[in-house]
């Protein structure tokens, strides 16, 4: 299903290619707790981009020599299925997906209590079912949910998305067209409460004004992918405090 | 290679539910999980379909891609199935290149499909020798409670017969994709069923913990019209001659029952 | 020596492109003991097909944590040379012999007592030195000859065959140019003398009544290889048993 | 995926000294560490350059061949950048394929020379979709002191600057090599400068024992007209707003005085 | 790259006997073992032989593939030796890729067919810089008892020799098989011979046991002419000058003695 | 950078393609102690061909269980830089270079104590930067150098050179072109104190009496090496030793 180059990415009145504002978000769609067997899990969509992400542990490491005596080990896999793009991905782990693995995990480590999980390791296993643009931001903020719900301890969730330069405006959670036919990409991670920035990368070319114009943007948008973040883990666990709470009233 | 260690508890456990006719999750010994088959999930795909055994979980991707035709068959496209167990299915997947596992699953799926010649490959030959149409069968665990292989066979074929094919013709030695999508030459729907020994009993669907204390398991794969296409006996025990019939019989009438979840044959194109 | 399509696998007198019957076998040969280093080896023909099996084992197992506490382990490598076919094989492991490799220690492992050899191994090297058909079947005839020359207890020999239907008919122990062009090939692997059922395998079509037909003339041909098996058996041992009661007589 | 253990002690020492504005080999915070670079080291190669940032020393060799062009851009050259972290630069290397590390740092020195677009690709096609120039950068550590990005991204673009690419020339559809050589079509010159966090403390060029207890980095590439044309955030820690705008603000400052280092810019052949 | 453990009380008791003249089988220092060679054992392989040195049993099978020409020599056919050392072998070998062992094996055997050139690989040349033979030399160790560059380089050369090519014809620039054998273009008969080094003394055809305690060894490959074609020291031991010379002396008169083993060379086709 | 076939490797006065006469080394540099982080190291040319070696160790091994009891482990990897060669080189390592990492270590065993450093590993990385011919030969000169920079016992140092027939002729230190376009290739390595040859390898054709020439100038090459090697030490540790003289005397 190849697409070919378009002729305009942003109409005369400011509209993209899917009908958005500069400045929206696709639909956004979170589920917490998806699969049976993971400790934790979540399924997250930012449009067409859909990732879903396992986390097991914190558990016993093998080898055990590798496991550190004041802390967990987290270990990231991003890996694309192979149905995800356009062409069919080979299964073997890529050089971008190796480079992504370790930029994810170090975006997540900070909000990770690993000092709580001494000599256990902490996996997260993200698989991208789809790839429109933006997979790695989509990643991190389902891999936050995902630890979340595995009831790790965490200082706060992080949430992503991407900022585009297209047709010299700047757009807010680039898809894959914009990617590939825009002029610049940068895709932020922060820890929305604590204002700390956990993953920066910028592709394409921006002056400094406009990188600080995009950042700003970025980080509004950080803002509301939280929101989203925050409503899914309600949704997921407040029938279950109420059940508790329901269990206790009655008891 | 990993050598599985059976936990000698929980076989005599569900040994002796088995020999009541009874299961662990309070089945019958010849029912199935629910099932669960939807389609169109992936859009990048030219085909897809999500299978849920219960709670397994088992997600196919179909792409079509233009290729060479293998040396031997010039006139015929590729079929080519692949099986990763991802990781976030089980504790006990670990990243890598397919196991031993997999890549049985893999090949088990394979002929269900290709010996039932689902697929009129003939017609996905674009320029003999040259060109054909290649389809990559993608077969991606997602939740692993057992029985992956009748999860996995059905996906193929619920994802095959959702997918289309980008229309292409030959002008002058070129292959031109007129940009418009048909349906792919798919001539039989084949359904495969796994029976899995335990004791004296035979089971239908072994989930996840049933699958750990089996003696052995055999799958058939039938096809439309009721005939064997592809068997398999799997795991380290043994089975009497008299209970390779049985088992066979009963994956039989479990195969028809499934094949009623699929969506019925479409006329080809052309 | 590349080998083209025939015009008939089945002549109107009912012999085949050997010049075989149905129901028959090809030449059979089996050498028990081949190999110096090996702790058990054997050498099999069926026809052209030819196969080495070497046994070593039980021994300790490296790595060590991978030892079972209750038994040995049965591992298996079946592998063909690059010679052994018309076109030369790679020889790195393809995915059809990780299959065979796999289905052949299921067939073998109901007939070893793993459960004598705590904490070791039992390792069965097999390689197709040439193929000309029912290569797994000839391996597993082959293995379990190595197998009672190690001296490994067994529940039974484990014999195997397969059978296969070309044009129309049922055949017992098919040769490559009968597994390409034929309809169906079912291969089959028992313990004779327990009428256990340790491998079925099949490709192609056949009705419900076909297989019962096609099964049952499977068991009669392991039956045949079984006799085979056990002659062998004598041949090694026999000379050794003599020796010894000679020694005996003489002392 | 080997996890660093933080040395506590070193990293406190390191903390103290950094609220004073000093570091632990004397330099002040925003003091890189002598720069030197030489090019036309390696006859064979194209163009090859070593660059040293104190101890650090980093060869980075370019070739030329002539290939096929990616599918999706068949009127382009082909840029491929690759690191190796050879064993005898580092205790702590190990022989095998590329690790993330050595990844990372080939992609993040890749990005920073593809978005400035120094190479002008278009100009390295010979036939469109079927013949292009290959430019291969092959970046090699020989002596691991930290900072391997600045020191690597210098490299290349050093050696590329230094480098010479054959004359070729398509005859009746045939590629001839005139057996001249001429100046590859470069248009700019990026540079990459790292800045590490400590504690409150931004440094600039970290040397390895810094590596070993930074909070996190930041890299910044600048294109000649001041534009910034790659990042990347690395090391498990967070910046604050702030210290994103301020770091870049530092790198882009050392990024010119880098570039004073490098010759000028050829005019174009043709 | 396993290292080996020297056993020595083997060695001292091997050391003595050699000083004696002795040799733990019985034999003296520059005695071979019984050799056997048979040919056309595999008849799927257009060339096959099994050699015997004792218990020692290499398995060699030539395959001819028509296939492309290395770049740099577009007029030839192409010769690949690769030598595997199945685990059904020995106890010390495991299942993997080729380790240096083996390597080292292949490259020997390789060398002294090379550079005898023995094969005449130009008029194995189908269509220039298109189509070549290619003969594939597969070497298969099936037991190890010592000494396999020698039972591997007879092996290689007693297939090729029993080997047939098909007659192929270039018709309108494609290539025709005729369904024809002839005889492969062969005019020379290389031969190896393995000298062990153990104390002071210089030994033939070291058996396993002896290789385990041997200081070093020195292979020399010789044309049917006499001339030396290839040589190979190996183990970590130093010969002296004199040894060298002696060494070869020996493998120089020992070669003409397994010459002798090998069929004669048969006037070419064409 | 590719180079055509020269009509004529040795002129009709006797001298070769860069100059030499036929018994003459190329120019030859060595620098020890080039590299900051290894134990030792080494930096040698013969002409253009350029070779970097390191040395780490004697260190503890990784893993545990493959240490001797009774001597270090010496191990070896030799390896081509993908600019080193006028076709670019993939990095992976080739059969070609597994085999010459296996016969420069068993060129340099002979050379080291290994007894002395019971339960440790010898590293010694080599790097060839630029090849221009007998990059073996370079290798394991400039590798003795980096042994003995580390400071490891050494019963003498390993200099090695090959002697080729080029035209007929005899010529010492084989570069590029005379290896690729001339009849024989002789390397040597040897201990030269100890008149002892730690590596002779050989590809071409040679008459036994050519050989016997042949060998006698790798000798005297090595001899010449040999020179340089303990020159290129002497300049290296000489300011330290008087260094450490002028220390006492003033003290």
């Amino acid at each position: 299903m190849l697409s070919s180059a378009p002729t305009k990415l942003i109409s005369d009145d400011g509209r993209r290619a899917d009908g958005r504002r500069l400045d929206q978000l696709r639909e956004i769609k979170m589920e917490v707790s998806t699969l049976k067997n993971a400790d934790g899990s979540a399924c997250v969509a930012y449009g067409k981009t859909r990732v879903m992400v396992a986390v097991y542990g914190p558990r016993e490491l093998h080898p055990k020599h590798l496991a550190l005596p004041d802390r967990a080990i987290l270990r990231c896999r991003y890996h694309m299925a192979p149905f995800s793009v356009e062409v069919r991905k080979s299964p073997a782990p890529s050089r971008r997906e190796i480079e992504l693995s370790k930029v994810i995990r170090e975006a997540l480590e900070p909000a990770v209590f690993t000092e709580l999980y001494p000599r256990t390791s902490i996996d997260v296993f993200i698989e991208v079912l789809q790839a429109d643009g933006s997979t790695r931001c989509a990643s991190i903020t389902a891999a936050s949910l995902a630890l979340a719900d595995a009831g790790v301890a965490m200082r706060d969730l992080v949430a992503a998305v991407a900022v585009g330069k297209v047709e010299g405006k700047l757009v807010l959670d680039v898809m894959d067209v914009e990617d590939k036919y825009g002029e610049a990409d940068l895709p932020v991670a922060m820890m929305p409460s604590k204002k700390a920035v956990t993953l920066i990368q910028m592709d394409g070319q921006l002056t400094f004004e406009e990188f600080k114009e995009a950042f700003n943007l970025a980080v509004k948008g950080c803002n509301q992918i939280y929101d989203f973040q925050k409503e899914a883990l309600r949704r997921h666990f407040a029938p279950k405090i109420e059940e508790l709470e329901g269990g206790m009233s009655s008891g | 290679m990993a050598e599985r260690v059976i936990p000698s508890v929980k076989r005599k456990q569900l040994l002796e539910l088995a020999a009541r006719g009874k299961r662990i999750d309070g089945r019958g010994l010849l029912d199935m999980r629910p099932v669960q088959i939807e389609t169109g999930v992936i859009e990048k795909a030219e085909g897809s379909a999500v299978v849920r055994l219960g709670s397994t979980m088992v997600m196919v991707g179909v792409k079509y891609e233009i290729g060479k035709p293998f040396e031997d068959t010039p006139n015929e496209g590729v079929l080519s199935v692949n099986a990763e167990f991802v990781p976030l299915a089980s504790p006990t997947f670990e990243p890598g290149p397919p196991d031993e596992n997999a890549i049985e699953l893999a090949r088990v799926v394979d002929r269900g499909l290709r010996e039932s010649k689902c697929l009129d490959l003939e017609k996905m030959c674009l320029i003999p020798g040259e060109k054909v149409w290649i389809a990559w069968i993608d077969i991606y665990v997602l939740d692993h409670d057992g029985n992956l292989i009748d999860a996995s066979a059905l996906a193929a074929i619920s994802a095959l017969l959702a997918s289309k094919i980008p229309e292409a013709k030959v002008e002058n030695g070129e292959i031109v994709l007129t940009g418009n999508y048909v349906v792919p030459p798919i001539r039989d729907r084949p359904v495969a069923v796994t029976i899995g020994k335990l004791g004296d009993q035979l089971i239908v669907d072994p989930c996840f913990e049933e699958e750990e204390v089996l003696d052995c398991r055999l799958t058939a794969s039938f096809t439309e019209g009721g005939l064997l296409c592809a068997m398999q006996k799997g795991l380290p025990g043994a089975f009497t001659a008299d209970e390779v019939i049985k088992a066979i019989e009963i994956a039989k009438v479990k195969s028809e029952e499934l094949r009623k979840l699929l969506p019925p044959l479409v006329t080809q194109h052309g």
